[in-house]
């Protein structure tokens, strides 16, 4: 049998908890060729992020500990290699693109030292690696990569940051390429950009890539194989095709099914008084103009959602709605008074009203928080919401609701996987019971069943209690499936507003068709068409 | 044999004035080795006041003195020594541009100088002063052309010049080729500053300094090289009269019995020690060999104190001891076993331990208004050989650092420091008598020694000056 | 930058100039002079005319305004007690000073840090309690008690090294030594501290996905993460060298501001005092200022 | 919180042995205070393990024949109360000043830190001159002095880390839901900087005993018959060579003391740290 690039076996990973032994991988097996994508689906928390955590030998032990299994590259075990021998292979053969990309960016050097350190560590030359890393953060749609290059994390928006990761994992151009949902806070341009990049170079050089994400389109467009975790453990396995043709198990069945963009579209009602009016807001980092001139009109009741290219302003514009930075001029009218001239004690009221779930879940908990208490901090600012002895209760109840089980609440962030970190941020957005949410990428690292569920539960409480959403999302199907106006945005501008029929059925603006045609199509079979057409 | 040696002192000199060398830290440098002195006091022998610059004086019929003063002599800038700069030194002395402290050894008189030529000067003294020879050893002359404020460069006759000064690292004296007298056979004194004693020790120990002249009497272990010698400081209490119970003559001469003297020697004051009778020390004028120091008496102090107590003083206000840290080796642990054996006889007592500028407060007038019975520890150093320098400032009414007032001491400092020969010894052994067992001025504890590391290569035995003075050329090289 | 620092400047003028005021007005308070410069014997006519010529007898107000005139045109006055001018006294001092602590500070900061980071990044291991025990200890050693061993050891029983002193490079090891011993405790505590937290965070698991050693790892990506707090710490510690190793100077004879000041401070001498306090605040506010720029250069998200 | 103090045995000996020395510092003086003040000329020096003359005796005795044990342990009142005092008033004050600077407007922050500034630069000697000569010397004068001169460490460090940690997004989550300055402050932002504080406030407690005993021997700290370690290492400081004993055990006992509070720091780093606890919690040991 010849050797499989990749070849996991029995891998069984384990933590220690206050609360117990977490089994976090049972006893998983799956392999790669050269050359192949193998997907990994699954269920936020079914231990995807753990299992190639445990490939480039970067889980924590203690607490963590494989107890079973092997991983072999090559042929070699990498579980039994001596340090400097994993040295050479991690970086160099296999690389790895993380879920979460601020934190992982080190905040304090620039990006283009770091990407230039993938190579360095390696034994490229300085300039040579230099020229590598702009060349690189040119191919990943990072505007002005020259500039970029002296530029640190906090300076880019989420996506961009995504693409740096992406730039650096690519810079050696790896045997083996590990992405921990890669695209998520992509704009499906760019994603559309970044997978082809990830195809070319498997072309040129033959590399195995295990990608893990939950958004189906993506596993049609670039997977060959497909595996599915559920609570650890390995569910199924196959082609693309016949998984999603034929699923077997009951958990894979319910993934597909759940998967969005098969709903029926808001009818986008435009009556209604209006909740929140923006009038020409620009917002500048030194001379660069994040935001030039935005105006737009919210209802009560409706879900405005924003799309559009990644760093086009949008988080920016979620950022200065929520006064937590200052405009540099505009307007936004609240309930009759402007938000921006509004006083401190003003604007205390108004937290209660107007939340926010971020778009980077880790770094928006506080680490040193419990679930419950990171909930429940909402009403411990606002007694007046709920009365203490509910609290236990309540937080139960929304932790439920979001998808995440009430026994979660003693834990603390660091335990939970990516997506879980991000229903707790909704959570905590829901117990305020606020009058308007703006969800930055707030579903977009769960997995398609939680997801659904999520949005569900969202479009629920805007029935039930008139709350509003400006939801800003890259997934065009979700935003098809939940939102009742669409804004898109491209270089801090508005470039088309309308009711979502109108712009998924008769997009005006250029950048808009683009947008639409890149979206992608969980069905590997209408992906291939797709792609047959465009090439 | 000759060389250069090298002397490690505790202080360092902030100043090299000629008249601030009765400061110890400024005299121990520059005292006869850079600036002479008219006349200079003997302390190796019993010769008393001997020649210097001048070769020999009389008192004239008026009272006034007449010095007649040594020729050829040459200070170090090249200028001729003669009667004008001995009255400009004492003008400078006198001066109230200038702080000099070695005014206070004039303190009351008015002086007028009279140079009769250039070889002879006449020295008047309102009132009469019989000691001025003495006093005379205290005045540095310096050149004519000195100017009437503070010099860093002293200029004198003596057989050394200064050759270097680097603050906080060394001064540097040199021999003069044209020296008056005998050429020393130390040629170079390079002094160093070091303000921990075992330091010191161990410098002398390792070759890096041939003579500290006070080390700590711990360190004092080797007989070869350390030297222990009765230095002039006398450790006290001064009894503040003023003040119930102390105003009471019985509860003084409790404390006086309460305390073990003897227990200290040997152990927390070194085995040489001498216990004081007197302010001044034995060396001294009219020290009084009659007087004997109290005995340790516990059960005779209660029975005073009984008494005082029936008498109705009330001995049960507590007493503060006020000591200076760091004032002499183990101040605190003195004054603690002080503490213990006046409370043992019945005292009540409490300690204070101040820094040097709030002692001054509680020892000089005037004093508080409204303190409680003090105990001032306090240590007095007079090594002139004469009793005046102390007596009028620790027990006149007028004196500054005087606890009490008493008629009859006030006419016996006046008698004693205007009378001269027997008669002046006669009257201070009389005040000393006095003061101890009828006043029961103070608490007088101890006449201290200190101790010297000399170099073997040294030929020095320190004396009871070496505090104040420390001459090179007396130092002989083997 | 420049904005940054002329404004930082004009500030720490400002508080120098409050710093001076307040020292003017609150040492005189403690105390006469003149009784300090001249014996206790002196008569009382004798300390008058000291304080006379020194301007001491004036109302306070008007002595403070005579200083700042004097300041003014760059005089800083005359030490009552070595005749001299006082800012010459305290530069000279505060030369010798100053090298101590910039090479004291520079042996000490790397030390710490390299030991500090080597203990975090096995916390618990072995060279960690050893280097733990050895820190804590330091920082708890009386400096005069190290001294004076160190003297005895290295000087009198080894003879390899000089006693005290200056003259020579061999002069400045046991001092620097015993200057070393307790900030470098303190620092590696800090370090410590701050790295085991750094080593701990995500972006540290990127840089081994990359496959770094563990040495860049260390002291390339979590150190400068960790450094704000070591910084600061650095700060107050290189600050109380420059106001003076009293101990260390005292000790090893020394020619430094700390024994300047203090002998300043207990004769009341305050001219001298007050220069020193203008020259070590001087050399503080700038240290700080540097400090306050490391904060900015190191951390990206500081800097506006 | 008990179940993980046993898991670490380093701190619960540390814990004990500080237990031990509260104990010892409220019953000390009344135990042991006869014993500490009797002297004995005669057995002055008396070197340590003589165990013919009793257990009191087992440290020796100092210069003035008291036994250094019973010493020590009536010294722990006034050394634990000046050293605790000190480090927790200047730690409370500087970083609630550190807090004020990190967050509150620049103007603020600008004379906060120029006032940093301005104490690090005012000798801590002059400080304690000017104090206790206005004030005069007692125990809490002395506490004041010692913490006004260490408030700067703590107000720089927390205000440096202030500035870091309040771009974290976690600090914008909690704005957003209108949490005001002081709960962002004390609940969010305090419990990150927190564990450095600790390790600078056990180091702290070392450098405040030492630098009382310099005052001490300057003579403007506590003077006898008060006693407390750093007057008696200061006492002891002329026997170095003679007699080692009479500053060697109360520098151990400040050593000792300092390395308990530092490990148990460590120990309380670890358990407030949710992403390190389970090295407390973790039942079998790891194979790692
Ligand atoms: N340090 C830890 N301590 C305890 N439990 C952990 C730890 N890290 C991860 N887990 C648990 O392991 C499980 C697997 O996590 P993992 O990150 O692999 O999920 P995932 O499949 O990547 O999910 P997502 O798609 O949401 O990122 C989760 O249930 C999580 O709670
Ligand atoms: N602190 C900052 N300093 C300088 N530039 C910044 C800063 N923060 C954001 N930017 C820039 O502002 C632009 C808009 O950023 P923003 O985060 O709003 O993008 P976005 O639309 O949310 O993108 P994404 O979908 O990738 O999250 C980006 O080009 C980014 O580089
Ligand atoms: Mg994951
Ligand atoms: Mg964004």
């Amino acid at each position: 049998m010849a050797e499989h690039l990749l070849d996991v076996r029995n891998l069984s990973v384990e933590f220690y908890t206050a609360s117990g032994v977490v089994k976090a991988v049972r006893n998983i097996s799956y392999h790669l060729d050269r050359g192949e994508t193998l997907a990994i689906l699954g269920e936020s928390g079914s231990g995807k992020s753990v299992s190639s955590a445990a490939i480039m030998n970067l889980i924590d032990m203690p607490p963590g500990r494989i107890t079973s299994g092997e991983i072999f590259l090559d042929g070699e075990d990498l579980l039994t290699m001596r340090p400097d021998e994993r040295r050479e292979v991690n970086g160099k053969r296999i690389a790895m693109i993380f879920q979460d990309p601020l934190s992982h960016l080190n905040p304090v050097y620039t990006v283009g030292w770091q990407i230039r350190e993938a190579m360095t560590t390696h034994g490229l030359p300085k300039d040579a690696a230099d020229a590598q890393a702009i060349r690189l953060l040119g191919r990943v749609g990072i505007p002005d990569p020259q500039a970029a290059m002296d530029k640190y994390p906090h300076q880019f928006s989420g996506g961009q940051r995504q693409r740096v990761m992406i730039a650096m994992a690519l810079a050696l151009r790896p045997d083996l390429l590990i992405a921990d949902e890669p695209t998520t806070a992509l704009d499906v341009t760019v994603q559309a950009d970044v997978l082809a990049l990830l195809k070319e170079l498997q072309r040129e050089i033959g590399m195995g890539v295990l990608i893990i994400t939950h958004d189906l389109g993506v596993v049609a467009e670039i997977a060959d194989r497909v595996v599915v975790m559920e609570k650890g453990a390995l569910v199924e396995s196959g082609t693309v095709r016949e998984v999603y043709k034929n699923p077997k198990h009951p958990y894979t069945r319910r993934l597909i099914a759940a998967a969005p963009g098969k709903g029926v579209m808001h009818e986008g009602e435009t009556q209604g008084e209006v909740l929140l009016s923006v009038r020409d807001v620009c917002k500048n980092y030194g001379a660069f103009q994040a935001l030039k001139g935005v105006s737009f009109d919210l209802m009560a009741g409706q879900t405005l959602a924003i799309v559009g290219e990644s760093g086009s302003g949008k988080s920016t514009l979620a950022r200065v709605l929520l006064r937590l930075d200052e405009p540099d001029s505009g307007q936004a009218i609240w309930k009759g008074r402007d938000l921006f001239q509004l006083s401190p004690r003003e604007i205390y009221r108004l937290r209660r009203d107007l939340q926010m779930v971020f778009q980077d879940p880790t770094q928006s908990l506080n680490p040193r928080m419990t679930v419950f208490q990171l909930v429940s901090e909402a009403w411990v600012i606002h007694p007046d919401i709920l009365p203490r002895a509910k609290w236990r209760e309540r937080v139960a109840e929304l932790l439920q609701q979001v998808g995440l089980s009430p026994d979660h609440m003693r834990r603390y962030p660091h335990q939970f996987s990516g997506g879980q970190r991000q229903r707790i941020a909704i959570a905590r957005a829901l117990a305020l019971e606020p009058r308007l949410i703006i969800c930055d990428e707030a579903v977009s690292a769960l997995d398609v069943s939680v997801q659904a569920q999520v949005i569900e539960l969202l479009d629920k409480l805007r029935r039930q209690t008139g709350i509003s959403f400006i939801f800003i999302a890259h997934d065009l199907p979700v935003v098809r499936d939940f939102a009742d106006q669409v804004m898109v945005m491209q270089k801090g501008r508005i470039v088309e507003l309308g009711g979502v029929r109108q712009i998924f059925e008769a997009p005006r603006e250029p950048y808009t068709q683009a947008l639409l045609a890149a979206s992608l199509d969980p069905d590997p079979d209408v992906q291939a068409a797709h792609r047959a057409r465009r090439a | 044999a000759s060389g250069a040696i090298k002397i490690v002192l505790p202080e360092e000199a902030d100043l090299l004035e000629p008249c601030m060398a009765t400061r110890s830290n400024i005299g121990r440098i520059i005292m006869e080795n850079v600036s002479e002195t008219l006349t200079e006091l003997d302390v190796r022998g019993k010769k008393g006041v001997m020649p210097r610059l001048a070769e020999k004086w009389e008192q004239n019929a008026d009272g006034s003195w007449r010095f007649h003063l040594r020729q050829g002599v040459k200070f170090s800038d090249g200028t001729v020594f003669d009667a004008k700069d001995v009255k400009h030194s004492f003008d400078r002395v006198m001066s109230d541009k200038i702080t000099c402290e070695a005014k206070r050894y004039f303190g009351g008189m008015t002086i007028t100088t009279n140079v009769v030529d250039d070889n002879t000067i006449d020295i008047k003294t309102q009132p009469v002063q019989p000691i001025l020879p003495l006093l005379m050893s205290l005045v540095t002359i310096v050149p004519e052309s000195t100017p009437m404020q503070f010099v860093r460069e002293p200029v004198g006759t003596g057989p050394y010049k200064l050759t270097n000064w680097t603050p906080g690292q060394q001064i540097v004296l040199e021999t003069r080729e044209d020296y008056w007298g005998k050429k020393p056979s130390v040629t170079k004194a390079t002094y160093l500053f070091r303000a921990d004693p075992s330091v010191r020790a161990a410098m002398v120990q390792t070759g890096e300094a041939d003579l500290s002249p006070s080390i700590s009497q711990l360190d004092a272990t080797n007989p070869k090289t350390d030297f222990s010698y009765l230095d002039s400081e006398t450790v006290y209490l001064r009894i503040d009269h003023n003040i119930a119970p102390l105003n009471d003559v019985r509860v003084r001469k409790a404390l006086n019995l309460a305390i073990d003297r003897q227990a200290f020697l040997g152990t927390l004051v070194p085995e040489g020690a001498v216990l004081a009778t007197a302010i001044v020390p034995p060396t001294t004028l009219g020290w009084n060999p009659d007087v004997k120091q109290f005995p340790h008496d516990v059960a005779a102090a209660k029975k005073l104190l009984a008494e005082a107590k029936a008498a109705g003083v009330p001995v049960e206000t507590p007493i503060t001891i006020i000591a200076r840290t760091a004032n002499f080796p183990n101040v605190t642990e003195i004054m603690e076993a002080i503490q213990a054996q006046l409370q043992e006889a019945g005292f009540k007592v409490e300690l204070k331990f101040v820094e040097v500028a709030e002692h001054e407060t509680y020892y000089s007038k005037p004093f508080k208004e409204g303190r409680g019975p003090q105990l001032v520890a306090a240590m007095h150093d007079n090594s002139k050989g004469d009793p005046s320098f102390s007596m009028f400032f620790k027990y006149a009414s007028k004196g500054t650092q005087s606890g009490f007032s008493d008629p009859k001491v006030d006419d016996l400092i006046q008698r004693a420091s205007a009378a001269v020969g027997d008669e002046r010894a006669r009257l201070w052994s009389q005040l000393i008598a006095y003061l101890h067992d009828d006043v029961v001025a103070d608490v007088l504890l101890f006449h201290m020694v200190g101790f010297a590391r000399v170099s073997e290569k040294l030929d020095f035995k320190p004396t009871i000056a070496t505090n104040s003075m420390l001459q090179l050329s007396e130092i002989g090289i083997r | 930058m420049l904005s940054f620092i002329r404004k930082r400047s004009v500030a720490s003028l400002i508080s120098l100039v409050g710093l001076i005021v307040m020292v003017f007005f609150l040492s005189r308070m403690t105390g006469d002079p003149a009784s300090l410069f001249l014996p206790v014997e002196a008569s009382a006519e004798m300390k008058q005319q000291f304080r006379e010529l020194h301007g001491l007898n004036d109302p306070l107000l008007v002595q403070f305004g005579r200083y700042v005139g004097d300041v003014v045109t760059g005089d800083l006055g005359e030490s009552y007690r070595k005749a001299r001018p006082a800012l010459d006294v305290v530069t000279e001092a505060f030369t010798w000073t100053l090298w101590l602590a910039l090479i004291t500070m520079s042996l000490v900061t790397s030390a710490a840090i390299v030991v500090g980071s080597l203990a975090a990044f096995r916390s618990g291991g072995f060279f960690d309690r050893i280097a733990s025990m050895l820190s804590l200890i330091g920082a708890s050693v009386p400096d005069f008690w190290l001294a004076i061993v160190a003297i005895v050891l290295f000087s009198v029983n080894l003879a390899w090294l000089p006693t005290s002193g200056t003259g020579s490079v061999l002069h400045w090891i046991l001092p620097i030594g015993v200057l070393f011993v307790r900030p470098f405790g303190i620092i590696v505590q800090v370090v410590r501290g701050s790295m085991i937290s750094a080593l701990s965070s995500a972006y540290v698991k990127t840089a081994r996905a990359k496959g770094v050693r563990s040495g860049p790892i260390i002291f390339i990506h979590a150190l400068r993460n960790a450094m704000l707090p070591v910084i600061t710490v650095i700060g107050d510690q290189a600050a109380s060298l420059l106001n003076g190793a009293v101990v260390v100077e005292t000790i090893f004879g020394f020619p430094g501001v700390g024994k300047l000041m203090i002998d300043s401070i207990l004769q009341r001498d305050f001219n001298v005092v007050l220069a020193a306090i203008l020259v070590t605040a001087l050399a503080i506010f700038l240290m700080n200022l540097l400090i306050d720029l490391c904060y900015a250069l190191l951390d990206p998200r500081i800097r506006h | 919180m008990g179940r993980m103090l046993l898991a670490d045995k380093f701190a619960l000996v540390a814990a004990l042995f500080l237990v031990v020395m509260v104990i010892l510092a409220l019953v000390g003086p009344a135990w042991l205070g006869e014993e500490a003040v009797r002297q004995n000329l005669r057995g002055r020096n008396l070197a340590p393990f003589d165990w013919s003359r009793g257990w009191i005796w087992c440290m020796g005795a100092d210069a003035l024949g008291r036994p250094l044990f019973a010493r020590i342990i009536v010294a722990t009142q006034n050394t634990l109360m000046v050293a605790a005092g000190a480090v927790v008033l200047s730690a409370a004050i500087g970083t609630f000043l550190g807090l004020m600077a990190g967050f509150s407007s620049p103007r603020i922050s600008q004379i906060i830190m120029r006032l940093a500034d301005v104490i690090m630069s005012f000798p801590s000697l002059l400080i304690a001159v000017i104090v206790l000569y206005l004030l005069g010397s007692s125990i809490v004068n002395l506490m004041v002095v010692l913490s006004i001169t260490r408030i700067p460490v703590y107000l720089r460090t927390t205000r440096a880390e202030v500035l870091e940690i309040r771009e974290r997004m976690f600090v914008q989550a909690a704005r957003v839901m209108g949490a005001s300055s002081n709960r962002i402050l004390f609940r969010h932002i305090l419990p990150i900087v927190f564990p450095t504080l600790t390790t600078l406030a056990t180091l702290d407690f070392a450098y405040v005993m030492l630098a009382e005993s310099a005052l001490s021997f300057l003579g403007i700290g506590i003077q006898p018959p008060d006693i407390t370690w750093g007057l008696m290492i200061s006492q002891g400081r002329q026997y170095l060579t003679n007699a080692w004993w009479l500053s060697f055990w109360p520098g151990l006992a400040i050593i000792l003391t300092t390395l308990s509070l530092n490990l148990l720091s460590n120990w309380l780093r670890i358990a407030l740290d949710p992403v390190q606890r389970w090295r407390l919690e973790m039942k079998e040991p790891a194979n790692g």
